[in-house]
This record gives C-alpha cells, structure tokens and sequence, in this order.
C-alpha cells in the first residue's frame, strides 16, 4: 500500500488554512454594506460604466498560451526523468537533451514568429 | 477584546483617497509625505475621503459616487476655500492649513465608533430597470440582449488581429489615480490594447486660477533663480508621481522630498536621485520604447522635456537675453520616447538648480511666452492643451501599461491649462 | 493508512468528481465551467493517488492548472455572453444527449461490473516514478522522442494557424471578409 | 489517529511560520524602503504596524460590486492561502522533521504554484469590474510564462538527490549547496519567485497601472485576506527556495530551524529590496525574456548540472 500519510497532512494543512481564510471572508461580507446602487458601482475614477466589464475578452497573448499548452507536455516526462538520471547516466542526458533540443525548436520559431509580442 | 481592537485599528494609518480639485495637486501630494496619513488609489481601499480644491457642478455627481464607494464607517474632509454643501457632514479644512489632523481624528472617531458612518450621498437607483423584466426578472432577453442587473453586455467589433470580439467601453477619470484629476478620458478597450481613445472631458473649475511662476512670468520679469528652482522642483513632483506609477513607492516618496524643497545646493542630491532611478532598470524594461510616429508628433508640439528629448531644441528660454547671458544652451536628448524624455527632465532639473545658482538677481526678459517645465507657455496657450490635442493619437493602439506611461510622461496640468485659458477668455470678454 | 480512510477518501473525491462534472454543463458562467472542470480533473488525480498512483495523480492536477486556465481565457474569447449574465442552456439536443449518455453510462458500468478487476499489487510504490523514468529512457524511448516530434508539430502548427502576426507581415493582409449571400461581393 | 495528531500539528505549525514570515517580510520591505526613501526606520512603530492595519480591517465593511461572482471572490483568497499553507507544509525543518514528506512533494509543490493562477485569476475576474479584469488576464500572460522556468530551476534540485521528496533534496546537500552546484538556479527561482508572489518588479496583476488591479474592488477584510495570503505565498516560495537551494536546515553550530529561519529571512530580504531597487517590467517584455532567455537558461542549468554529477 502507499503511504498516503503526508499527502493527507499536507492537504489538511491545505483545508485548514483555505477553511480559515473562507470562514472570515464571508463572515466579513455578511455585514452589511453596499446597500445602495451607486455603492455598488465598480470604480474607475467616478463616472459609471456602460456596460458589463465581463466580456469576449480578447486575450492577445493567445499564441503564447498554445504554447505553452504543448511546451508544459515535457515536464512530465521530466520529472521521472530527473529521478533516474544519475543512476542512468549518458544515455539519460543524450535522449532528454534531444527531447529538450526539438522542443526547444519550436519555442526557436515562436519567437522568430513574434508570438511572444502583441502590443 | 473589542476595546483593543478599536484602540489598535485607530494607531493605524488613516488610508485616505483624495479628489484634487483645481489648485490642490500639489498640496495633495504633499500629503504623502505627512505622517500617520497614506494616500491609495482605490476608494474601496480607504477610509476616508478627502475632497480638496475648488470643482465645478459637473463633477459633484462624480464626486458623490466616488464617496458612496468607499466601504463603511467612512468620512470625508473638504479642504478648500470656503465651505460647501458638496459633502454634507465632511469636516472642513481651509485651503493652505494642513489637512492630515483632520483626517486622522476622522479616522480615529471612526476606529472607536464615536462618529457615525456618513450615508450615501446619491438616491438608491439602478443604472437602469431590470427587476422583474426579463424570463428570469434579471433584466436581460436572450442571449446577449437587454440590461441583464441594470448594464447592457459589450459588443462586437472587427479588430487588427482579424478577430470580431467586444470592445470594451471604459471611462476613466475624473478621479483615477491614473491621470491627472479632472481629465476624463473615454477608452474602447480590445484585451489589453487600448483601440479607440477621445478626450472627454477637461479642466475641474471654470473659476481656475493658478498662482504659477511660470504664469506670472508671463506678465512681469521673474528672477532667473526663482525660475528656475520652480522648475526642478515641478520636475522632481513629476518624477514622483511617474515613479509610484511604475511601482518604485520608496524612490518616489525622495523624488517628492527633494521636490518640495530644492534649492541649488540640491543638484548633486538631484543627480543622485537620477543615477538612482537609472539603476532600477526602468529605461530597460519599464518604458514603452520610442516610436517613430509618435516621436516626430511629440517633435513637433513644444512639449518642452519630450520634444527636446528627440534631440529638437524647442526652448523659449533661448529667445531670453537675460538666459543668453548667463550661458544657457537647452539639454537635448537623442531618439524620443518615454524613456530619453525621463532621463532629460531629471537632467533638466540638475541644469536648472545650477542655472539658479548662477542666477543672481537676473530677471527674465521676455513676457509673453515662457518655457513652462511642460514647454512653450503663452496667454490662451498651454503645453498641457496641445499634450490633450495629441493624446488620442499617441496612445491609440498602445497596451494599458504602456499608454498610462505614456500619458504620464505627457505632463498634463489642467490647473496651467484653465489659468492661461481662463485668462485669455476674459481678455477676449474684455 | 487503514483502508477505512482511504474509502471514505475515495468516495469524498468521486462525489466532487461528479458533482463538480455536472456543474460544469449547468452553470452560466464560461469561467466557473472551466474552474469546476478543474475541481473535476483535480478529484480524479485524487482518485489515483488514493490508487497508487501517487507522482501520475499528482501530476494530473498539475497539468490541469495550467491547462484549464488556458480554456477559460479561451472560451470567455469565443462565448456569447462569457459569464452568463443572461442565463443559458449549454446542453443541446436533449433526448439524444440523455439517450446517449445513458448508453455510455451503462456500458461503462457493464464493463466494469463485468470485466474484471486486475489484481496486481504494486510492490514497491516508491520506485513507480523511477520505473517510469526507466521505462520512458529503455524501452519506451522510440515513444518518448515521437512525443517530442508531436509537440514540437503541435507547437508549429498552432503558431501558423493561429498567430496574429507573423515575421512576414500581418496574417490577414489582403484577406477578404466572405460574403454572407451566395451571390453577394465580398467584403473589401 | 497519529495522522490526524501531526495533522493538527501540521497546521499549527505552518500557520505559525507564515505569520512570522510575513511579519518578517513586513519589517524587511519597511526597512528597505526606509533605505531607498532616505526616511528613518522607527522600529517600535513598525513593529505594531501590522496588527493595526489587522484591526483595522476587521472594523471596516466589506463591499460589494453591482453583480460579482460571489463565489469565486471568496474562493480567491481562500485557495492562495491554502496554497501557501500547502507549500509550507512540505518544509524540512531539521533532520527528521517536517509537517509532511510525501515522495513526489516536489510535484506538489509544482502544483500548488500552478494553482496560484487560478486564484489570481478568479480574483481579478470575479468583480466584474474593468480594472480587475484587466489584471486577471494580465496574470494570465505571467503565469503561463513564469510556470516553466520555475519548474526548470526546482527540477534541477531533484538530479542529485535522486528524488521528488524535498527531504531528499535537502539532504542530498550535505556535500555541496545546490546555490553552488547550480549557480543559475537561485537567481531564476528568485526572478520567478516575485511573479509567483505579485511582488515587485513583477506585480503586475495588482500594479498600479491598473489602481490595484485585482484587489481594486477589494476592501476591508477582503482586502486584508487578499494581501495577507499573497504576503503567505511568497514566504512560502522563500522558505522553499531556501530548503531547495540553499540547504535548508543544513549548517553548522546552531539547530536546524534556525538556520531554516535564516535562510529564508535572507531570501525575503533579498525580495524586500528587489520591490524597491527595481522597476516594474513591462508584461511583454517580461513574456519574451521567459520564453526567450530564461526556459533556456534554465534547461542549460538542468544539462550542466547534471553533467557534473555523472
């Protein structure tokens, strides 16, 4: 059987810090205020808004985050890796190196493409 | 247990959000300086407000929503002039007398529960009706229609990127800690590029006066070393407010106190500061970087620091005898863009405090128009009026970040601007 | 632990799993979708280090993270009405969903009533993550590179397709909105 | 029942150490800026400074926006507490002892940063207000581009000890420090460290560019929730980053807990100082150096110190 014993402490450390800060908040925010509309309004200098701020936001750095999504793939394979490794030796830094190399390539042509760039 | 708590929350510092009217800036950055007081940019972050300065009617709405934004126990002190109904129940402190015992007391009162939360000030109505309408009484109708809790949804727009998504509508100001108070500004924001920009509304008092130096140089000889103080001081403010924009607080509370008392013995201090400020690695990676448009806009407006810091050499003062004599060539930058235009205008305040050394009693001795800190300044026309001409233009297309940097680094005093426009308006009457 | 814990454990993360997965098709919001998507994923890593499976559980709510803020800032991109403010129904076609979901839900269940369970207890949990990093540099090793060849495709092709701008200019540069009738110009 | 025993324990303990680390943090970030301003340092103020901002947050309201998530404002700060909480429980505090040692809690703590994303996130979006949502996404771009360096420069630490287990890895420098034995390690580990924190050079979610950014709409205890489990997160990324690189309680002399104490005041006054000596990046600069400059900085680091272990 695994030892699931520190995963559970360290998770109820977890539960117990997220409990306590969730218990105060809403405690917090029981209390009334904001009762009035324009109490409510949110603020950027005085005049209301138009509209919702909650919109089809255009996130423009959206390049970088498909990036990421097929770069954060080789942690993965990297953290058994990194386990193995001195008992491996050569072959683990030569097969990970070329892993790492092709990988690299691709961040190599992102940015030749400017898709770390959107301002 | 509860006593302890109200003595303890009443040593705290009293977080103050303050609305500089017309001819306040100044006294209220002076604020940050003042002990037991901390200025914050957000209304919900405060405990009390502070209203200062002269405003018109057409802000008292704004000023009545920022006050209902605050979270309770809150309370307002009005520093100005003479008493008004603007904030009924705020604590009264004349303009010229320090404000900072009121506010603690205020904050205090309120930490101990001896001074009541003041109401909001404006009538508890929705933005628009939606109780009740709507399939589910929230205010809206089918997908994206009807005011869903009082507020339509943003809507389409083509964008650069090929992308048909929402711009987002956002009026800033007239109380943001982002610009200079009384500037509004309307934004179409797309993410974070700011696609569509138009000035909206200027100036916080028709009645603005301003007792400037660089006014009053405008119609009588001013010593050379008056002058010249006041402008290393007025840069050293400007320093410190664009440095807490970029987050350096500590740096920018030394740029105030140097500003607030620099005399000509001050510019190795000065220099210090600037050598300081180059080592935070601002120039590097802080500041948009120069763009040529942009640059050759700035070029051509006498925009005093950021003109110069193209490498054109705009200055009123070379027109100036009395400046000819005493050796005076203009500091000129090379490539434009924030960053040379910071570096020049802490170059400019050590010529300056060096200038006023050498000054004497000289007098200027050209009227009419002067080198402001901001650039040319004449009757009926202020560097800060051609900065606003030019914003839209010089942040369109920007990032946020980028754009607040920018319309910092433009030096716009509204209180300059409404004196000398003021001025001429009642010339014009006359 | 005693087996005790470790069932109440189990039952505890499969009731978020599957609370929070129906969450996910009844809420308004593009964002809490996403968030309770991640609640999901993140109770089944719990299942599996429950399981044995300590380093792949753990790694699962890792990857999520990531993963599931990247389909919120996405779909908030592309969803009418982003955070749900006029309420929705984002499931469609509701007999045929419900027939299908039945179908699955049965045939999952028969599989796992029916088949059965392997029973090969893991002898030295500790090592697992070390046998992986063996398997993944010995006999997996023609995988393991073929994934770096996928990933760095993937990578490629995400930044061609879907790059605004490139070293060449804008995307769309002389690209034409298409025409809403069949017969109508294009749009210039 | 020994579970639930150092359970209990656990969370005392961790929660102790976050409430000292964060008054330290305090005290370090007013010394620094007293430094920097030219001001005086009036020790005996600063020291009650904490507990009276604590007080006055409990006697001011909590506001509302016109139609926030509920939900996810309260989950906000909870979840970065916790996370902080989770982090510091995995905490090598002497030879045998530490609140929990799970094998993988390198993973874990993997984890728990990644999550951190998801908490600035839903704090910054949760208010419906424009300034927040701003710094959401703003976070956004920071985190996908700080999760990789981060993980590349703690990954480097578990070569030699052979082990995703912290202990492993503080034990595994008994003959060497991984500060000299990966001298890239620390300094990206600490640049990241600050985007992981909001802190500095690198808050850029709650800058003031954006009035605040996330926390904008936040008062009262809300607020105060919001700055303290920041403050606990990147005590938690000190403390770890001490116990990971610079031997935790390995050390001659004096207990092991104290040189924990040490090493991690050490890495918070060195982030102390980083908020006030330097500016903040712009956002696509700070995208571009990750990808460009330090996931390869930092995968060299991987190879190189790998290559002296074999």
């Amino acid at each position: 059987m695994v030892d699931l014993g520190p995963l559970a402490i360290a998770s109820a450390v977890m539960v117990a810090a997220l409990l306590a800060v969730l218990g105060s908040w809403l405690r917090a925010a029981r209390r009334p205020s904001s009762r009035t509309a324009p109490e409510r309004v949110p603020f950027t200098g005085g005049q209301p808004p138009s509209v919702h701020a909650w919109s089809r936001y255009h996130v423009r750095y959206y390049p970088m985050a498909l990036l990421f999504l097929a770069f954060d793939m080789e942690m993965v394979f990297m953290y058994p890796w990194a386990v193995v490794f001195v008992g491996e030796g050569l072959v683990a830094m030569v097969e990970m190196g070329m892993f790492i190399g092709i990988l690299l390539l691709g961040v190599l042509y992102a940015w030749r493409e400017r898709a770390f760039r959107w301002t | 247990m509860t006593s302890l708590i109200a003595r303890l929350a009443a040593g705290s510092d009293a977080r103050v959000f303050a609305i500089a009217g017309a001819g306040s800036r100044a006294a209220v950055q002076d604020l940050r300086l003042a002990d037991g007081v901390e200025l914050v940019d957000s209304p919900r972050a405060a405990d009390v407000l502070l209203v200062a300065g002269a405003l018109d009617p057409r802000h008292h709405d704004a000023v009545r929503r920022v006050h209902d934004a605050l979270p309770h126990p809150r309370a307002s002190v009005r520093w100005a002039g003479s008493r008004d109904v603007l904030v009924p129940g705020a604590a009264h402190v004349a303009l010229g007398t320090d404000p900072s015992s009121a506010i603690r007391a205020a904050h205090q009162a309120l930490m101990h529960g001896t001074m009541p939360t003041e109401p909001p000030l404006l009538p508890d109505e929705d933005p628009a009706p939606w109780r009740g309408v709507g399939p589910y009484g929230q205010g809206g109708s089918g997908m994206t229609g009807g005011t869903p809790y009082g507020r339509p949804m943003a809507e389409l727009a083509p964008d650069r990127d090929g992308l048909r998504l929402d711009l987002l509508p956002t009026r800033l100001g007239p109380f943001s800690s982002l610009l200079p108070h009384g500037l509004e500004l309307d934004l179409r924001v797309s993410g974070d590029i700011l696609v569509g920009v138009e000035v909206a509304a200027t100036g916080l008092a028709a009645s603005a006066t301003s007792a400037s130096l660089f006014i009053r140089a405008l119609t009588e000889p001013v010593s050379i070393a008056e002058l010249e103080i006041g402008r290393a001081r007025d840069h050293l403010r400007w320093t410190a407010d664009a440095l807490r924009l970029q987050g350096l607080r500590a740096l920018s509370l030394r740029a105030l106190r140097l500003g607030l008392h620099a005399a000509p013995g001050d510019h190795r201090a000065v220099e210090r500061l600037a050598a300081d400020i180059a080592r935070t690695g601002i120039y590097r990676w802080s500041l948009p970087a120069a763009d040529g448009a942009r640059t050759e806009l700035l070029a051509g407006a006498r925009l005093g620091p950021s003109t110069r810091a193209s490498g054109v050499g705009e200055d009123e003062r070379q027109a100036d005898p009395a400046y000819r004599s005493l050796g005076f060539a203009p500091l000129l930058g090379a490539g434009g863009g924030a960053a040379a235009a910071w570096r020049l205008r802490l170059a400019e305040a050590v010529r300056s405090l060096e200038l006023a050394g050498r000054g004497g009693d000289t007098r200027s001795a050209v009227t009419g128009a002067v080198e402001s800190p901001r650039g040319r300044l004449a009757l009926g026309d202020a560097p800060s009026g051609r900065a606003l001409g030019l914003l839209p233009t010089l942040i369109e297309g920007m990032e946020w970040g980028d754009a607040m940097a920018t319309i910092a680094a433009l030096d716009i005093d509204l209180d300059e601007l409404g004196a000398v426009t003021a001025g001429t308006s009642a010339e014009a009457a006359a | 632990m005693s087996d005790l814990p470790v069932s109440l454990a189990f039952a505890a993360f499969s009731a978020v799993a599957v609370v929070a997965g129906i969450r996910v098709f009844r809420t308004d919001s593009m964002v809490r979708a996403a968030f309770y998507l991640l609640a999901s994923f993140a109770a089944v890593g719990a299942i599996m280090v429950l399981l044995g499976a300590e380093f792949l559980g753990m790694v699962l709510i890792l990857m999520m993270a990531g993963e599931m803020l990247v389909m919120a800032i996405v779909m908030v991109m592309y969803m009418m009405n982003p955070a749900g403010l006029n309420p929705m129904v984002m499931v469609h076609q509701h007999r045929t969903a419900i027939a299908a979901g039945a179908v699955a839900f049965l045939a999952l269940a028969g599989v796992g009533l029916a088949g059965g369970v392997p029973q090969r207890p893991v002898t030295n949990p500790g090592a697992a993550t070390g046998d992986l990093g063996r398997e993944l540099l010995g006999n997996s090793m023609l995988v393991f590179q073929t994934a770096g060849v996928t990933l760095l495709g993937t990578m490629v092709g995400a930044i061609a397709i879907a790059a605004p701008r490139g070293r060449f200019g804008d995307a769309d540069a002389d690209s034409q909105e298409p025409a809403l009738q069949p017969d109508e110009e294009p749009e210039a | 029942m020994s579970v639930a025993l150092d359970a209990a324990l656990g969370v005392a303990a961790v929660g102790g150490m976050l409430a000292v680390g964060s008054l330290a943090l305090a005290f370090a970030d007013e010394a620094a800026a007293a430094a920097v301003a030219g001001a005086p340092l009036r020790p005996r103020r600063l020291l009650v400074a904490p507990f009276r901002r604590a007080a006055s947050a409990l006697l001011t309201a909590t506001t509302t926006t016109e139609r926030p998530d509920g939900g996810g404002r309260a989950l906000a700060p909870a979840l970065l507490a916790g996370l902080a909480a989770l982090a510091m429980s995995m905490l090598p505090l002497a030879p045998g002892v530490v609140p929990a040692d799970p094998s993988t809690g390198f993973v874990v703590f993997s984890a728990a940063v990644a999550f951190v994303m998801i908490a600035v996130f839903l704090h910054g979006w949760s208010p419906n207000s424009t300034l927040p949502l701003h710094g959401a996404y703003r976070f956004g771009a920071v985190a996908l581009s700080f999760q990789i360096p981060f993980l590349l420069a703690m990954l480097a630490t578990a070569l030699p000890a052979q082990s995703l287990s912290l202990v492993r890895i503080v034990e595994a420098q008994a003959p060497l420090w991984n500060v000299i034995r990966e001298p890239l390690g620390l300094p990206i580990y600490l640049i990241v460290g600050l985007a992981v924190g909001l802190w500095g050079p690198l808050n850029l979610p709650d800058a003031d560019d954006l009035a605040g950014g996330t926390s904008a709409e936040d008062s009262g205890l809300a607020r105060w929730l919001w700055e303290a489990a920041r403050t606990s997160m990147l005590v938690a990324v000190a403390a770890l980053g001490s116990a990971a690189f610079l031997g935790g309680y390995l050390g001659p002399l004096l207990p092991g807990p104290v040189w924990v104490a040490l090493k991690t005041a050490l890495l918070l006054a060195v982030m102390a100082v980083a908020r006030h000596a330097l500016a903040r990046a712009r956002i696509e600069r700070f995208v571009e150096v990750a990808w460009v400059l330090l996931v390869p900085l930092a995968l060299l680091n991987v190879f190189v110190s790998g290559a002296f272990l074999l």
